[in-house]
């Protein structure tokens, strides 16, 4: 099992959920693939089916019309699985707060669906590729302890 | 009406290409608010915005930049914004949707920019356009309820906010 | 030969065109990764990818048919491994074979892309409709050409349909017109047997989203991984087999061998970065309108002996 | 000049030569450049407890909780991170410049949400008479330090100011009612003070 | 047709990054149909932004969508500084000038990298990337984020760039010339490329004006407008650049004009600093009177437009954002239909669609809404009142 | 006439033809008499023929005999392998016909005739495929043609039943037109045969057929006996409905599932290749000009029905159109004149009348089911008829020449023996039939997606999703599907026992263009590729596989919603709203828009 537990830190999938973000976070999530930042050096790649991913990398701030789908694609994502959320407004809606087409936020709508969700929390506004970077392997080593 | 405006500002004179493009519209226009070299503002009558569109739409450079609706006492306020190059002169045509049903034309049929700007005002102010091509929800989401209108002034932001969707169910459990 | 030199030289076989698949894998990506100013991943992230699909969850859509769904990616890698098994014994014995292998392995090799239709379909998924539908067209484009090429192949070693005889007549087609032709034809059908850009409008990402493969996952995923490994494996050897001479057994012959082998996926790794993806109709017309015609002369100049 | 295709062998090839572009970040550390708004940090020193910054922060990012129960009354100033967009107002509209900043920190990733916290903690000043806040310890000396002289027509902050310099003995805490003209040489609040001016000046 | 089948581009797309839900209701492969359902992204800002003052709503603006976080608080701050009729300092309008036309560079290359990505061509998503880059980091050093600039302030700007860092920006941005020269021969002339885009999603000069186009889709429709022309704003006026109009409409004239517009904006800049004069930053803004008025920028998508009403308080009465996808969006109905999936893919993918900014909050807060006002004259009055109250307490 | 009774041909020619006179009498009072007789008769010729397989050729004493311009024509029977195993194949066709047809109940009363017909046709297929001479082929196909007129009949009642306001045309009158001229042609050249054997001593003499030794060179007999062939081959490709003499067959696209099997399913392929087949190596010698003439007409059929049935959105239409295919196969493989042609042509009829007369069974469960044979009015049946599925898979497979079923050996050898031609032509026939199987294989994949995998529609009639499958549904679907794959997996001993002999048999001249002594050609000796250790070795590596992923995962599975990118549809299980259901129809429309293409592609 200790093999499957190195294949799976070498071998972390991404999938890019966004919940109404403004697209900075999506573009600095984008930004991971290009040449500057390369996260396929780790074996991270975005994908484009929940189906295939370990990572769902949560933007945006998780608006009413999102929240429901975003609780349906985690339930998509085949354990275990972790959900980054990135940014202010998938932290804690950031500056989105108390607008009245708000969902209940990123981590209270995945906890919803599964109380032992691991969600990692990415502040940033956006936050530095370099942040997500830093992410990545805080998530990879805890991956180590599962 | 909107109160602030119609204190503060006396009409302008009709003055230059904005002068031109105003007095084309003939007698649909009430008042003229602004009247200067790149900006204009008048309020035209509200039961002949469509007239009104067909005219803007055919004028040389015309493109309808957006709509505003701005809840005022009397109704919603719909501003329609008209820009037009080279020149770089934005007019606004104002429409008062007044009446127990908040009711104006829509020009969406005419100007298919129109489209969407009048489902949203719909959808967040309550303004009907009747004659509407396609007046289905956009902006606010499924689980919104009818008649709830946020960008109206008696709706408050957190204490009127709607209960949140259902969790979706998860499919039965079965194993193969 | 008994049946344990049978399902040895098939489990062997197997085996074997997994490891190439997988490293080949690797390298493309390596490659492309350097093409395009980046690092690129650690040689052994293939094997990690498929160990840690095999560790996950399998989901099953509640819209699929779930026997075939899951057992589809499974057929078509044993079909491609029949075929790896074949080619290798027609590449290493070429005592061994039969007549008729050589549209044995051609019809073997429609399995993968079928299985891979099936699964699609019998996955319920809209996506995977449109992917399926797309990649049998594909499979309707690509077949023609293809026979095309493979038939000049044909022409070339005596009429002989026999895999092996090609490599011990070892006729070289690449030193005739119609034989370069038909390289070059079987090579973009190559492409797009291996589903790569420009041909790879079944899993076309950003239109489908994966297509065929969207609801996949966990350890079938992992199966289909490994079918594409061992077809990436698989396509440069046959072209070898039935174009370019084989392998012959001396050392500068192996070197040969390799040789051509890492330039047939390089070649694949480069048409795929530098082209964007084809429409589908654009790809029929291609080849049946481009490339068809093409190989038809290849026939008639090999059949006149060219 | 049309060269299909050359141009970009000639590229690939230069990047297969030249090298990979990528960053070697987690291996080698990164320093953003200056003037980069990473984590934002209250100045232990400088900050004066103002809540200038809360009032700016477009995100309502900063909390103020202002805690009169405990001995001695405290007021905290917490940055949530999770919830902070890093535009750097509360930096410019600090009261004093220096007492909240951005810092280059730009990895602040956790599992724990609780962790995203910067917080400092401020002594208050209590009205003597009503009990309600009247500003931080820090900020009232402050306010007293800028105003120079002038302070003098405010015995709250002279009173504050003093009494962290220990020149001054506090009164008792015992407030007699009705607020009377002596108690104005307390430690009040506006309200309070407002209240006895005004009983000065119109009497019962 | 009794049955339609159809086939959803997102909400969850893989690279479109937000979050809309196309519907392509399909006869085959051809889409016959184009609806779309938005609401994902609209986060209703307008009611949070009574408790922000016209000096916090750039920030909010910013987010109405990342890659025009410097245009939406501009053309936020041009509408005010109307109102209040500011004079700006010009080292502010030239710090402007550069901030945005940074953003465009950015803008564009990414577009023409996930234009790239759309068509399996990862090559040039990867190289245009890669060549975006010193603009990232240039933009990091002007204004101290890479995305989100908070640098524009009514009456001027918030920081200003020093000398040392006006060279490395030029230096930076400049040092990108030659690649993305290459890398627009190399999309310009592209046999293959030609096929996938040439005639594809074509928008006729009609279809452009029906629909309100702006920005690179209308000028690819042969709409020649461009607010930095028309109405020239920042520094625009003070400097030598060419807007690019074609007339064919089609996919491949969008990625041309954001191709020779991404140089053109190289000139801008380099222009822009060589320059740009010294002094203030920031005028000083006493209070916002009572008015309305439009502010409109050209962002790299078209142009975005504002308009905004004052009564004089510290709150904005009415904030109304029109952002350039928000028109150039439904332009699908007239270029999408009869053609087929991947087609329709790419062309909504041309009008480089945002839907946070089609989405966009209204900053619409009415002044009979009971807020605290503070101006001076009412916190005298609020002063007195409350000397009433108490007075009449004891 | 007491010889009847001991004539092992005409004895059940006669049961057939009285009992089917019967059936038809007794069709309104005891329908289920019809097919029970016909399953009874089938047997009976089953046992007639058995012992006759293998042995030396039977001819009995004519019956009777008739002296017309010195010509004696003989009512006169003679029984050998081909023939006898052509005529058990009809039999136990139509015993499982008779089988699928309790499962399959009836619309209309009237359709009880439509056993007397069966029976009837069975009589004229054994005088065909047991005539001595021409004169009672003739007579034999005349019958067969009545029969398959008054089934067409049942067809366009059928479906101007069904179809009562699109009054959609069933093409009745074509197929009228095309079998009437066809015959002619066999009439026309049965008179030309005939004034060829007015002279004495010509190996025709008395319209004689199947005479061993007597193979002649079509051109012995100058223009005439070109002339002679070539009505002969349009007689039979009519029949066969081989382009461009196909366009009677979709006239049967109306009819139930049991009349469709046996109409272009078994009957007339079955009796079309024999008379070409008999025609071919037994009669006339066919010189180059008429193999590739043959072949052409096979390539063209392969081609244009394998586009045809790309475009049909008609189950029953598209699956005629598929079979039609398979019918360029058998004439493209015969055609080219070598043994391994005949040889595979004649093994592709099998298998062909196998898997076509299983997909027609599945039409008709598939239709009932869905409550309509618009292939877009259907789907999500995999669920509701899993037998039938995996029998229509395995009957797409075989028709579509996936290995290891029967459909690709025979395909095989006949690709083979296009290529052992070592011409361009062959070359040029190999590359169309590889094509063709491609096309077929589209085809199918549009069928098989669209009735069984995909979203079913919400609009299903309520009687129809009460059709369930049934023992006699299933069981004559099972049985093909084993012999699908059993004549797949072990295609050498079928080969070696049937239709070799059946090949020699016929064909005594050693000099003539068929050679039967490649044997070997056949025959897989030492290879790996044999296609039961391929399966066995498929099945290891599925299994392989399978336990390896259950291995590693240890059956994690979990049952979640598709995925519609994020989207859930309309109501809370997201699976039914119909707007995502992907029709079938559509799959190849991009083809209408490729110029050709095109032309093919008209409905």
């Amino acid at each position: 099992m200790a093999l499957m537990n190195w294949a799976l830190r070498k071998s972390l999938w991404v999938y890019h959920v966004n919940t109404g973000a403004c697209n900075n976070c999506d573009i600095e999530v984008l930004e991971l693939l290009t040449p500057k930042y390369d996260i396929e050096r780790f074996g991270m790649v975005l994908v484009g089916s929940p189906r295939h991913a370990d990572v769902l990398a949560v933007t945006g701030a998780c608006t009413r019309q999102a929240q429901p789908r975003l609780q349906e694609a985690y339930r998509q994502t085949p354990k275990p699985c972790v959900v980054m959320a990135i940014g202010a407004c998938a932290n804690a809606q950031g500056i989105f707060t108390e607008a009245y087409h708000m969902g209940a936020g990123v981590d209270v709508a995945i906890k919803a669906v599964d109380p032992d969700a691991i969600i990692a929390y990415v502040p940033g506004c956006p936050p530095k590729p370099e942040a997500m970077i830093a992410a990545a392997v805080k998530a990879m080593e805890l991956i180590k302890t599962l | 009406m909107s109160e602030f405006v119609a204190e503060s500002q006396t009409p302008s004179p009709l003055e230059g290409y904005v002068g031109e493009i105003l007095s084309a519209l003939g007698d649909a226009v009430f008042a003229v608010e602004q009247c200067d070299e790149r900006r204009g503002f008048a309020r035209i009558d509200p039961a002949r915005t469509v007239e009104v569109a067909r005219k803007m739409f055919v004028m040389d450079g015309a493109r309808f930049v957006t709509a505003t609706g701005l809840d005022v006492r009397d109704g919603i306020d719909v501003l329609y914004h008209w820009a037009f190059e080279p020149a770089g002169v934005v007019v606004t045509l104002k429409a008062l949707a007044a009446g127990p049903d908040i009711t104006l034309d829509s020009i969406a049929n005419d100007v298919p920019a129109a489209n969407w700007i009048e489902r949203e005002m719909h959808d967040l102010l309550g303004v009907n356009f009747p004659n509407h091509p396609d007046m289905r929800r956009l902006i606010l989401d499924d689980s919104w309820p009818e008649g709830v209108y946020p960008l109206r002034k008696d709706f408050d932001q957190i204490k009127d906010r709607p209960p949140l969707p259902a969790i979706p169910p998860a499919p039965e459990e079965d194993l193969i | 030969m008994d049946a344990f030199g049978i399902i040895g030289t098939y489990i062997a076989a197997a085996v074997g065109t997994l490891a190439i698949g997988l490293f080949l894998r690797w390298f493309d990506r390596k490659a492309t990764a350097m093409v395009q100013w980046r690092k690129g991943p650690p040689w052994y992230q293939p094997i990690a990818d498929v160990l840690k699909l095999f560790s996950k969850e399998t989901l099953v859509p509640s819209t699929a048919r779930r026997t075939g769904f899951l057992i589809a990616p499974a057929i078509g890698l044993a079909a491609s491994a029949l075929v790896a098994a074949i080619l290798w014994s027609a590449v290493l014995r070429p005592d061994v074979g039969f007549v008729g292998d050589l549209i044995v392995v051609v019809y073997l090799l429609l399995i993968p892309p079928l299985m891979t239709i099936f699964g699609g379909l019998a996955s319920g998924s809209p996506h995977a409709a449109v992917g399926a539908s797309r990649e049998m067209k594909l499979i309707l484009s690509y077949e023609l050409p293809f026979f095309l090429a493979l038939l000049v192949g044909v022409i070339h070693s005596d009429w002989s349909l026999q895999l092996g005889q090609s490599s011990v007549i070892g006729v070289v087609p690449l030193y005739n017109i119609s034989g370069v032709i038909a390289m070059v034809l079987a090579i973009i059908a190559m492409q797009a047997k291996l589903g790569q850009v420009p041909f790879d409008i079944a899993e076309a990402e950003c239109e489908i989203m994966s297509g065929v493969y969207a609801e996949y996952s966990g350890a079938p995923l992992a199966i289909i991984f490994l079918g594409k490994a061992m077809m990436l494996a698989v396509m440069p050897l046959l072209l070898i087999t039935v174009f370019w001479g084989g392998l012959t057994a001396t050392p500068l012959g192996i070197a040969a061998f390799i040789g051509k082998y890492v330039l047939l996926v390089v070649l694949v790794t480069l048409i795929r970065n530098t082209n964007p993806r084809l429409r589908i109709d654009q790809i029929m017309r291609f080849f049946w309108f481009g490339l068809a015609p093409l190989g038809i002369a290849a026939v008639v100049l090999a059949v006149l002996g060219w | 000049m049309r060269k299909p295709k050359l141009r970009e062998l000639k590229e690939a090839i230069r990047a297969v030569f030249r090298g990979p572009y990528t960053t070697k970040y987690p291996f080698e550390p990164h320093v953003p450049p200056d003037g980069f708004r990473g984590r934002s940090e209250y100045n232990e020193d400088d900050c004066i407890g103002c809540k200038a910054c809360a009032e700016v922060c477009p995100a309502l990012a900063i909390k103020v909780e202002d805690d009169t129960a405990a001995d001695p009354p405290v007021r905290r100033l917490t940055i949530h991170h999770d919830k902070c967009v890093f535009c750097g107002q509360c930096e410019l509209n600090c009261t004093v410049e220096t007492g909240v900043q951005l810092t280059k920190t730009f990895d602040m990733a956790t599992f724990d949400r609780s962790e995203l916290r910067n917080s400092i903690e401020h002594e208050l000043v209590i009205c003597q008479s009503c009990g309600a806040v009247v500003g931080t310890r820090k900020h009232l000396i402050w306010l007293a330090e800028k105003l120079g002289a002038k302070a003098y027509a405010n015995p709250t902050l002279i009173l504050t100011a003093d009494g962290s310099m220990g020149l001054a003995e506090p009164f008792a805490d015992d407030v007699a009612e009705p607020l009377a003209r002596n108690e104005l040489m307390r430690i009040l609040c506006t309200d309070c003070r407002r209240t006895i001016v005004i009983r000065e000046v119109w009497g019962e | 047709m009794s049955h339609k089948s159809m086939i959803s581009i997102g909400p969850f797309h893989p690279l479109q990054e937000e979050a809309e839900f196309f519907q392509l209701y399909l006869d085959g492969e051809r889409v016959v149909d184009v609806d779309v359902r938005i609401s994902y992204t609209h986060r209703g800002i307008e009611k949070l932004d009574e408790s922000k003052t016209f000096d916090q709503v750039p920030f909010v603006v910013e987010r109405v969508c990342g890659i025009c976080s410097a245009s939406h608080p501009l053309a936020y701050i041009q509408a005010v500084e109307e109102i209040a009729h500011v004079k700006v300092p010009e080292r502010a309008l030239y710090l402007r000038t550069i901030v945005n036309e940074l953003a465009r560079i950015h803008s564009h290359l990414l577009w023409v990298g996930l234009a790239g990505h759309f068509l399996g061509y990862n090559t040039v998503f990867m190289w245009a990337w890669k060549y975006r880059e010193p603009t990232m980091e240039a933009l990091e050093i002007a204004t101290g984020s890479r995305v989100n600039y908070a640098n524009c302030k009514i009456g001027g700007v918030r920081r200003d760039i020093t000398d040392e860092h006006l060279k490395m920006i030029d230096r930076l941005v400049t040092g990108t010339r030659g690649d993305i020269e290459m890398l627009t021969g190399a999309v310009i002339d592209d046999p293959v490329l030609h096929a996938r885009l040439k005639g594809v999603g074509v928008l006729s000069k009609a279809d452009a004006y029906a629909y309100g186009a702006c920005g690179p889709t209308g000028r690819g429709s042969g709409m020649p407008i461009d607010v930095r022309r028309d109405d020239p704003y920042a520094a625009y006026d003070r400097l030598d650049w060419n807007m690019f109009v074609e007339e064919t409409g089609d996919v491949f004239a969008k990625a041309k004009i954001r191709l020779l517009e991404v140089l053109e904006s190289i000139k801008i800049i380099k222009q822009a600093v060589h320059d740009i004069p010294g002094g203030e930053i920031d005028a000083k803004v006493e209070n916002i009177p009572a008015g309305e008025a439009i502010g409109h920028v050209e962002a790299p998508r078209g142009e975005t437009f504002h308009y905004v009403r004052s009564d004089g308080s510290n709150y904005p009465v009415r904030h109304k954002i029109r952002a350039p996808s928000y028109n150039n969006v439904p332009t699908f109905k007239a270029s999408c239909i009869g053609a087929d999936i991947s087609d329709v893919a790419i062309t909504l993918a041309s009008v480089d669609p945002c839907y946070s900014c089609t989405e966009r909050m209204c900053t619409a807060v009415d002044a009979e809404s009971g807020k605290e006002m503070f101006d001076f004259a009412q916190l005298v009055k609020l002063s007195q009142e409350k000397t009433e109250r108490i007075r009449k307490q004891i | 006439m007491l010889g009847i009774w001991e004539d092992m041909a005409a004895q059940p020619i006669l049961i057939a033809l009285v009992f089917g006179a019967i059936v038809w009498l007794s069709s309104r009072i005891l329908p289920l008499l019809g097919k029970i007789l016909a399953i009874a008769v089938g047997i009976w010729v089953i046992l007639c023929c058995a012992p006759i397989v293998g042995a030396a050729p039977m001819t009995f004493a004519p019956l009777a005999s008739f002296d017309i311009f010195g010509v004696t024509l003989k009512v006169q029977f003679t029984i050998a392998t081909l023939s006898s195993l052509v005529a058990i194949g009809v039999a136990s066709f139509i015993i499982l016909i008779a089988a699928y047809s309790f499962g399959h109940p009836e619309r209309d009363r009237r359709e009880g005739k439509f056993y007397a017909y069966l029976l009837w046709s069975l009589a004229g297929a054994c005088m065909v495929v047991w005539a001595s001479n021409f004169f009672v082929l003739l007579i034999g196909w005349e019958i067969i043609t009545i029969m398959l007129l008054l089934m067409l009949n049942i067809a366009r009642k059928n479906n101007s039943v069904e179809h009562p306001q699109t009054r959609r045309k069933t093409g009745f009158t074509r197929a009228l037109i095309v079998m009437v001229l066809a015959d002619a042609c066999l009439l026309l050249a049965i008179i030309l045969m005939f004034a060829l054997s007015t002279r004495p001593g010509q190996p025709l003499h008395n319209l004689a057929l199947a005479c061993p030794g007597r193979h002649l060179p079509v051109d012995q007999f100058g223009w005439t006996g070109y002339t002679v062939y070539a009505l002969l081959l349009v007689a039979a490709l009519a029949r066969l409905g081989a382009v461009p003499l196909h366009l009677w067959i979709p006239a049967a696209a109306g009819a139930p599932a049991p009349v469709l099997a046996c109409l272009p399913g078994m009957l007339n392929k079955l009796v079309g290749i024999y008379l070409v087949a008999r025609v071919t190596l037994d009669v006339f010698a066919p010189d180059t000009t008429i193999q590739i003439i043959m072949m052409v007409v096979g390539a063209l059929t392969i081609i244009t029905a394998g586009f045809k049935a790309l475009a049909q959105h008609n189950l029953k239409r598209l699956l005629i159109f598929d079979d039609i295919t398979q019918v360029g196969y058998i004439v493209l493989g015969i055609g080219t004149g070598t043994a391994l042609g005949v040889i595979g042509g004649l093994f592709h009829t099998a298998n062909s009348v196998i898997y076509g007369m299983m997909l027609f069974f599945m039409s008709g469960i598939v239709t009932r089911a869905s409550g309509s044979d618009d292939i877009e009015n259907m789907g999500g049946l995999a669920r509701r008829l899993p037998i039938t599925f995996a029998c229509g898979i395995i009957a797409a497979a075989a028709i579509s020449g996936i290995p290891p079923f029967n459909g690709f050996v025979s395909k095989w050898l006949i690709y083979q023996a296009t290529l052992g031609m070592r011409s361009g032509m062959g070359v040029a026939m190999l590359v169309v039939a590889v094509f063709g199987s491609a096309l077929t294989l589209a085809s199918f994949v549009k069928v098989i997606y669209s009735a069984f995998l995909s979203r079913p529609p919400v609009d299903v009639p309520k009687s129809a999703m009460e059709v369930k499958e049934n023992f006699w549904t299933v069981m004559p679907m099972i049985v093909l599907a084993a012999c699908c794959v059993m004549f797949g997996l072990y295609p050498q001993s079928f080969i070696d026992s049937v239709i070799l002999p059946a090949v020699a048999d016929v064909n005594m001249d050693a000099s003539g263009a068929l050679v039967y002594a490649d044997r070997a050609m056949t025959t897989a000796t030492g290879g790996l590729w044999n296609p039961s250790v391929a399966m066995g070795l498929i099945l290891i590596g599925i299994a392989g596989g399978l336990i390896l992923s259950w291995i590693l995962a240890r059956g994690k599975v979990r049952i979640v919603r598709p995925f519609l990118s994020g989207e859930m549809g309309t109501d809370p299980d997201g699976a039914n709203d119909d707007r995502f259901r992907i029709r079938g129809t559509g799959f190849y429309e991009t083809l209408r828009r490729l110029p050709i293409i095109r032309m093919f592609m008209k409905q």
